[in-house]
């Protein structure tokens, strides 16, 4: 018992780091349809801002994350102005793999500046652990999953509940007709990709200080992104964030419980079935024939 | 109000307006007829922005708004309701009609204009949450001529209004459409149903592969023989 | 136009080993070569389904370890006392295998993963192969896990009237390669080209209209699929006979980047693609690194694929292609914008 | 032109680029010091660098380049045990030897290959050194964390097997993807049980992670990590007072160079590592790559030419104290076609108090 | 065409609902054999929903359609198809990266002298004949529908009314015994109406019969053989041209009065 209280509360706390990771990769694959090969890089990214903020510049950890996010924010926009809004129209092939290329140079500089040593970054928390029971929870974790779900929070209301939300989801269901509607389609463009980046750089803030900061830390992250978004449900923020926890419960019980060689199989294989019973992901977009 | 002169624009190496010229005067319903394909559709384009001009210019109230961005095309007092609905299908019909009202900064008017699409189109009422892109056909062009009445604009143009409507609604459309010039705002007006356009508009462009052809009021044309034999069915 | 050039690109590859003496470089032209049949087949599916199989180095992966385990033969208890026990046999059943093995398993796939399409068909297919990789290295009793089956025999080839030669030299395994991509190569461009070809076409086009018309979708890319998965299992039946190793790193993701870049860049959906496309960056990791540091190596690369992609977004293969068409009848006839269809939900 | 080349085939892009670059570094220095000092047979030692990007296809074809473009007559590589095991049939292909610096995979010398010179220990050879210690350590029972490779699952064999054989009972086996970067499942497991230790076997990265992430779960237990890789100062550093009370198996001492097999040459590599400006905790993995070439140099010293043939024979002869120990070569592997196996020291340090040092036993 | 031919097509009670909404309740109605039968009713009547039902794409909640007495529940679009019915959609439908001529040998895909996979892989004779048959079947279909000058162009850039016939000749491709197209005249004019009606007509004398959504009252009331009416997914009407037209219940919930005054002008004019 004491231990599956454990798995619990570890699964939550994994949960929200990827709900986190997932939330960026929603706005820029899941509603713009780019398949955003750049998300790990941008995690990364977000993780170096973050390690640079805190030990070179000195900042402030609760400075850092701002720092981090907007800087986060600004690559984005960088990469949608020279490498996305030339290929506008292009074939969504054509942009991911563009997208794979860009990745290739982000994670091979930052392996050339900052070499493959691990870095850490410090936590303000202390190192002691909370702990309830026989459960404990460290407070850098508690601090992610309280952040992870306000970031969450933020991105649904942005969305879903204000002005410029309403012309992201127009403008990449049909350009044209929101062009019609007095939207300013190109800096719409820049505007989701930014946000969808310094979410992502958020995420390797927030996380980086959990983890360890390395040039590869993206690799495993992106495709832990890709399968939580689709998950979830293409563009669905709430299924992003669902997503997430569905696949840190299987992971932590498959490996708590069936095998830890088998770990990441479990969380796949979740994935696996739930698409093969509802093909459209958690939660589907509506569709109609004829 | 709207003056048009010799527009050319094509779609890469296609032409498809050679010189096109119009005018619309405030308050007017004027309606622009011809087969498929003459470049009905890319006229409203261009005045729009979606499509750039090769030659020509468009003053709308005296200002040169040739090459102008879309969004400040209707910024400037022009609505085009586009040809083939382009309703945004995951989005509901609510938000849909907010779109239509994206530049609008008078909330309390937009409310109003919310409850006039929803008095004349009960149907959308209805549906407000459903998604527009399972709206049936009709439903969806209801949806769209809404939208496009959201921006309270000085011009509307429509493109082919009445396409997949019932006999009724589009008896009901074409009331509205007739209202809106009885409003004071200006109509241009693209339609395939050329006699029901010829009946209510104040005059009207007959366009053939890319030129202006024949102009006159509707009755003129009504009662020209080559436009019945070509476009009313004989 | 572009038809012609794998043939043209064959004959002067044929030759090259006659001239080529550098183990070294015939060494890269054999495993850019093989990766290039994994592309080949990724294409069948990328190209003409429009189904991006971004898991498609499993049935590379299991056609290598069928064709491993099949040679090498293996020992495996399956439940209390039951157990299986192969003797190796001879490397060219295990090509067999491999083929037979991966196309079945891509019609598992496609059967199961059809249902979905789109980006929900690219996250099963990374999904299972993520699935095959742990499987590959926790079952440990068969596939020696991460301890690798080592020792692998080089690939024999019988000749009827000429007896048996081992591939010992790159130069055989060279042509072997050369052979299996060629007639990789022949039966996609036949199968493309044939009523099944068209129907594949219709389903990407406009699959709802292709199904009214009587197109049995399921069957239809499932059939890609196997033909598909075959290929890249042959693919990896000679990887593993050639480089005698095999580990579960052969389920590596940036393999299947590498195929996906091979296509994408030559011009998907061109016979000539994943052709040319294999060729450029077959060689370009070889090209580059007498030059640079690594990571500026990695930078470079990742450049070139962009500017590829900026000069010719449809890829190299169809850019070619209209720049023959506009030589030959000028005035040039640029390609037709898609007209605006309806907004499609 | 008229040096002689030895490959070096290192991973320095990809997952394990940092542990690669550091041990040519290492080997940077130990060619450098050879070469101010005269070089070998009268002629300067070049080394050849390549990248095999930490994929296996490549570290082979790396090997071929070295061996056909640049003529190589003798390598050392591959870091990885993937890598390592991969450029093996190169070896046999080609007739040349290699030395393998850091890899630890069983298979390595025991699959029959004569071109194989190793001086990292295999986990075998670990266990072996650490039995003496097991019963002054008090372990009762103890449980294992690893990494899911050969390098990993072996340790759990090899140490699993010498632990059962001093009656010490062994509970869970607990494997960790390399790349990954939450084991709180498996600690939640392992948390659970009797067992008084744990035994992990990872690279430094996964290790600072596991004891940041034992802190937060509250698990307290001996530990133990083997497999040569851990580098204390990283984990000291990042870790902080998650690794207060950890102890590492290892084969350097670089904490206090006067208790090393050669202080002298020690002290120098640990100067010239500082004067290049590298890390100091780099020196961990990067003493391999001194020790590899300087072994290489030896064996072309004693073969007196740079015949591969020879220099695979002269392997067998090489004998000199390395940084970590006695280097040479005893046969391992099937009769007829052994490999070379060196035994390097290994150590027990505990990281107490912000600080390391051996364990007193 | 005589009226009291065996039913085709029998839409038995059949209902859909999306969530709460119930798009069809409890549709009931026959298409005889070699008919021309208009559905209509008010956009939202559920016509292209009782279209997607017949043709498979949709399950219905309840009720079922049969084909000549045999239940097609459960079956896919595919194989509906097979059995004989081919429709159009009412948003405009083509492949339009392929040329019209190899629409409509997506067409006629099925059409395969028995050939298998293998021998269309190694292109074997038997292959090739199927291949030739194929070809000529195709030219005479464009033929027919008039679009010969057109057949090697990329169909996406036809004009609206050329993608329709485009429709029209992949639909027949696939030798239907019967057709549904639905909405196939919006956003023609008048006088392509007219060519259409031509076109329809000799499909019909095909021996094809045919169903059709159209909101074109003038065209439907010419070319039906009887039109059933619909609304709320449920039926209100059912009768020949001349009924419906007079139907009071069809004028109030779908002609409209002033549309059912000026339709008796136009016919007058007409006449
Ligand atoms: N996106 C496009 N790409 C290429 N050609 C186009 C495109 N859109 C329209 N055209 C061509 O431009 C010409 C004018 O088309 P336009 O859509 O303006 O006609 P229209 O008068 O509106 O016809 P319809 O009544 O069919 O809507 C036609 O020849 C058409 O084929
Ligand atoms: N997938 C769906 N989800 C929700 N509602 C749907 C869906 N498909 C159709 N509907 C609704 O069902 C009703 C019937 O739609 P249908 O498309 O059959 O109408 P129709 O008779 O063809 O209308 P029109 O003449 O406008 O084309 C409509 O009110 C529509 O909004
Ligand atoms: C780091 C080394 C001690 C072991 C290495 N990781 C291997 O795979 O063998
Ligand atoms: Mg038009
Ligand atoms: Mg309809």
């Amino acid at each position: 018992m004491d231990q599956f209280l454990q798995h619990l509360v570890n699964a939550m706390v994994l949960g929200g780091a990827y709900a986190l990771l997932g939330i960026g990769l929603t706005l820029i694959f899941g509603i713009m349809n780019v398949v955003n090969f750049t998300h790990g890089a941008l995690y990364t990214f977000g993780a170096y801002a973050m390690f640079i903020a805190s030990t070179a510049l000195g900042l402030n950890f609760f400075v850092a994350l701002p720092f981090s996010i907007v800087a986060g924010l600004a690559l984005g926009a960088a990469i949608e102005l020279t490498l996305l809004r030339p290929l506008r129209g292009a074939d969504i092939d054509t942009t991911m793999l563009v997208m794979i290329g860009a990745g290739i140079i982000l994670q091979s500089g930052t392996l050339w500046i900052f070499g493959g040593v691990a870095k850490a970054i410090p936590s303000p928390f202390p190192d002691a652990p909370l702990t309830l029971g026989s459960v404990s929870i460290s407070w850098l974790r508690l601090f992610v999953l309280v952040a992870a779900a306000a970031l969450i929070a933020l991105a649904y209301a942005m969305i879903n509940g204000t002005r410029l939300g309403r012309a992201m989801r127009a403008t990449f269901q049909d350009s044209d007709a929101a062009a019609l509607m007095g939207v300013n389609v190109r800096f719409i463009y820049t505007a989701t990709f930014a946000l969808g980046s310094s979410l992502a750089a958020a995420a390797g803030a927030l996380l980086g200080p959990v983890y360890v900061v390395f040039p590869q830390m993206g690799d495993l992250a992106a495709v832990k992104a890709f399968a939580i978004v689709i998950l979830g449900g293409l563009g669905s923020i709430t299924g992003a964030a669902l997503g997430g926890f569905i696949l840190a419960l299987a992971e932590e019980f498959g490996a708590g419980y069936v095998s830890s060689g088998y770990r990441d199989a479990m969380g796949f294989l979740i994935i696996i079935a739930v698409l093969l019973a509802k093909p459209t992901g958690l939660f589907a977009r509506a569709e109609r024939v004829g | 109000m709207l003056e048009i002169r010799n527009l050319e624009c094509g779609y890469g190496p296609v032409s498809a307006l050679k010189g096109v010229s119009l005018d619309v005067g405030k308050g007017e319903l004027v309606a622009l007829i011809g087969a498929n394909g003459a470049g009905k559709s890319t006229t409203l384009r261009a005045i729009s922005g979606l499509v750039k001009a090769r030659a020509g210019t468009i003053r709308f109230e005296g200002q040169d708004i040739t090459g102008v961005d879309p969004a400040e095309v209707l910024a400037a007092g022009i609505a085009h309701c586009p040809e083939g609905r382009r309703v945004f299908p995951y989005m509901s019909v609510a938000d849909n009609l907010a779109m239509g009202a994206y530049l609008r900064r008078d909330p309390i008017r937009v409310r109003e204009d919310f409850d006039r699409v929803y008095s004349d189109f009960p149907r959308l009422a209805e549906r407000r949450r459903q998604a527009a892109g399972t709206l049936s056909g009709g439903e969806q062009q209801m949806l769209a001529i809404g939208r496009a009445l959201m921006s309270r604009p000085k011009l509307v143009m429509f493109d082919e209004p009445s396409l997949g409507l019932a006999p009724r609604i589009v008896e009901q459309t074409l009331g509205i459409i007739s209202g809106i010039r009885d409003a004071g705002a200006t109509v241009l007006l693209v339609e395939q149903n050329a006699f029901a356009a010829l009946e209510i508009c104040d005059h009207a462009y007959l366009i053939e592969t890319g030129r202006v052809v024949k102009r006159g009021t509707g009755a003129d044309l009504l009662a020209d023989p080559n436009v019945r034999e070509a476009y009313l069915g004989g | 136009m572009t038809r012609y050039l794998p043939p043209a690109i064959l004959v002067v590859l044929a030759l090259l080993p006659l001239v080529l003496k550098d183990p070294y470089l015939l060494n890269a032209l054999i495993t850019g070569g093989i990766f290039t049949i994994g592309a080949i087949s990724l294409n069948l599916l990328l190209g003409y389904t429009g189904q991006l199989s971004l898991g498609h180095i499993a049935f590379f992966g299991i056609g290598a370890y069928a064709s491993a385990l099949t040679t090498l033969g293996f020992d495996i208890g399956i439940f209390g006392d039951f157990r299986i026990v192969h003797e190796g046999w001879h490397p060219f059943a295990g090509f067999i295998v491999a083929i037979l093995l991966s196309g079945a398993c891509g019609y598992v796939v496609g059967r199961l993963s059809f249902r979905v399409r789109g980006a929900y068909f690219v996250i099963v297919t990374i999904c299972f192969a993520e699935v095959v990789r742990l499987v590959a290295l926790n079952w440990v009793e068969l596939t020696q896990g991460p301890l690798a089956l080592t020792a692998i025999p080089q690939m024999k080839i019988g000749f009827p009237g000429l007896g048996e030669i081992t591939l010992r030299t790159k130069a055989q395994n060279y042509y072997l390669m050369l052979a299996v991509a060629a007639l990789a190569y022949v039966v996609v461009a036949r199968l493309v080209s044939s009523r099944f070809g068209r129907a594949m076409r219709g389903l990407k086009e406009n699959e709802q209209l292709a199904i009214s018309v009587g197109v049995n979708a399921t069957r239809t890319l499932t059939v890609a699929a196997a033909i598909s998965a075959a290929i890249a299992g042959a693919a990896g039946s000679i990887y593993a006979h050639y480089f005698r190793i095999i580990d579960p790193d052969v389920f590596l993701f940036t393999y299947t980047v590498t195929m996906v870049i091979m296509v994408v860049s030559g011009g998907k959906g061109a016979l000539a693609g994943p052709v040319i496309g294999g060729l450029i960056f077959g060689t370009l990791p070889v090209a580059l690194r007498p030059y640079m540091a690594p990571e500026a190596q990695w930078i470079v690369y990742g450049a070139v694929l962009i500017a590829i992609l900026f000069l010719m977004p449809r890829g190299i293969a169809p850019y070619l292609d209209d720049w023959f068409a506009s030589r030959r009848r000028a005035p040039a006839r640029a390609p037709v914008a898609q007209p605006q269809l309806e907004g499609q939900p | 032109e008229d040096a002689i080349k030895i490959g070096v085939n290192q991973p320095l892009t990809g997952a394990f680029a940092a542990s690669g670059s550091y041990v040519v570094n290492g080997a940077k220095i130990a060619a450098d010091e050879i070469n101010a000092k005269g070089g070998v047979l009268g002629k300067k030692i070049q080394l050849v660098v390549e990248d095999n990007k930490s994929n296996p296809t490549e570290a082979a074809a790396v090997a071929e380049k070295l061996i056909t473009s640049d003529k190589t007559p003798v390598m050392m590589g591959a870091w990885g045990s993937s890598l390592t095991l991969a450029v093996l049939p190169k070896l046999e292909e080609y007739e040349i030897p290699m030395l393998v610096e850091t890899s630890s995979s069983g298979k390595i010398t025991t699959s029959g290959n004569p071109f194989v010179f190793r001086i990292s220990p295999p986990s075998a050879l670990e266990a072996e050194a650490f039995a003496p210690m097991v019963e002054k350590l008090g372990v009762k029972k103890v449980d294992f964390l690893v990494i899911n490779n050969d390098w990993g699952r072996g340790a759990a064999v090899d140490f699993g097997k010498m632990l059962k054989g001093k009656g010490v009972q062994v509970g869970l086996t607990e494997t960790m993807d390399a790349g990954a970067q939450d084991m709180s499942a498996q600690l939640a497991k392992i948390k659970g049980t009797d067992s008084d230790t744990l035994m992990i076997t990872a690279a430094v990265d996964q290790l600072t992670l596991v004891f940041k992430q034992m802190a937060a779960m509250g698990v307290k237990k001996r530990v133990v990590t083997t497999g040569g890789s851990q580098n204390p100062d990283q984990i000291l550093a990042q870790a902080g007072s998650a690794a207060d009370k950890t102890m590492h198996l290892t084969t350097f001492l670089p904490w206090s160079p006067e208790k090393t097999p050669d202080p002298k040459a020690t002290a120098y590599f640990l100067g010239e590592w500082k004067n290049r400006g590298y890390p100091f905790a780099g020196s961990t993995e990067s003493f391999r790559g001194y020790d590899g070439i300087r072994t290489i140099a030896a064996a072309i010293e004693k073969a007196g030419s740079t015949d591969p043939k020879a220099i695979q024979k002269a392997f067998w002869d090489v004998s000199f104290i390395g940084l970590n120990g006695p280097i040479a070569f005893v046969k391992a592997g099937p009769e007829g076609k052994e490999s070379g196996q060196s035994k390097p020291g290994v150590y027990l340090i505990e990281i107490a108090d912000g600080a390391i040092g051996e364990v007193k036993l | 065409m005589s009226a009291n031919a065996a039913p085709i097509l029998s839409v038995d009670h059949v209902g859909v609902r999306f969530g709460g909404l119930v798009a069809i309740a409890d549709l009931h109605f026959d298409v005889r054999e070699g008919e021309i039968l208009s559905l209509i009713g008010p956009n939202g009547a559920g016509k292209t929903t009782a279209f997607n039902v017949v043709t498979g794409f949709l399950k219905p909640t309840q009720g079922e359609v049969r084909l000549r007495g045999t239940s097609l529940s459960g079956l896919s679009p595919n194989r509906i198809n097979r059995l004989g019915l081919a429709r159009t959609f009412q948003r405009t439908s083509v492949f339009p990266n392929d040329t019209v001529t190899d629409n409509v040998l997506i067409g006629l895909h099925r059409e395969d002298r028995g050939a298998s996979l293998l021998e269309a892989i190694f292109n074997l004779p038997r292959e090739r004949a199927g291949e030739a048959a194929r070809r000529e079947k195709a030219r005479a279909l464009i033929d027919w529908v008039g679009l010969s000058a057109r057949a090697n162009e990329r169909a996406g850039a036809l004009s609206y009314g050329e993608q329709r016939l485009v429709g029209v000749a992949l639909a027949l491709a696939t030798e239907p015994s019967m057709l549904l197209l639905d909405e196939p005249v919006s956003g023609m004019n008048a006088s392509e109406t007219q060519n259409f009606v031509r076109l329809i007509r000799s499909v019909r004398d095909r021996g094809v019969t045919i169903l059709l959504v159209e909101h074109d009252m003038p065209m439907v009331m010419e070319v039906s053989d009887r039109i059933v009416a619909l609304n709320h997914g449920k039926l209100i009407a059912d009768g020949t041209p001349d009924e419906i037209r007079a139907d009071p219940a069809v004028i109030e919930a779908y002609l409209g009065k002033s549309a059912a005054a000026r339709e008796a002008e136009r016919e007058a004019a007409h006449a």
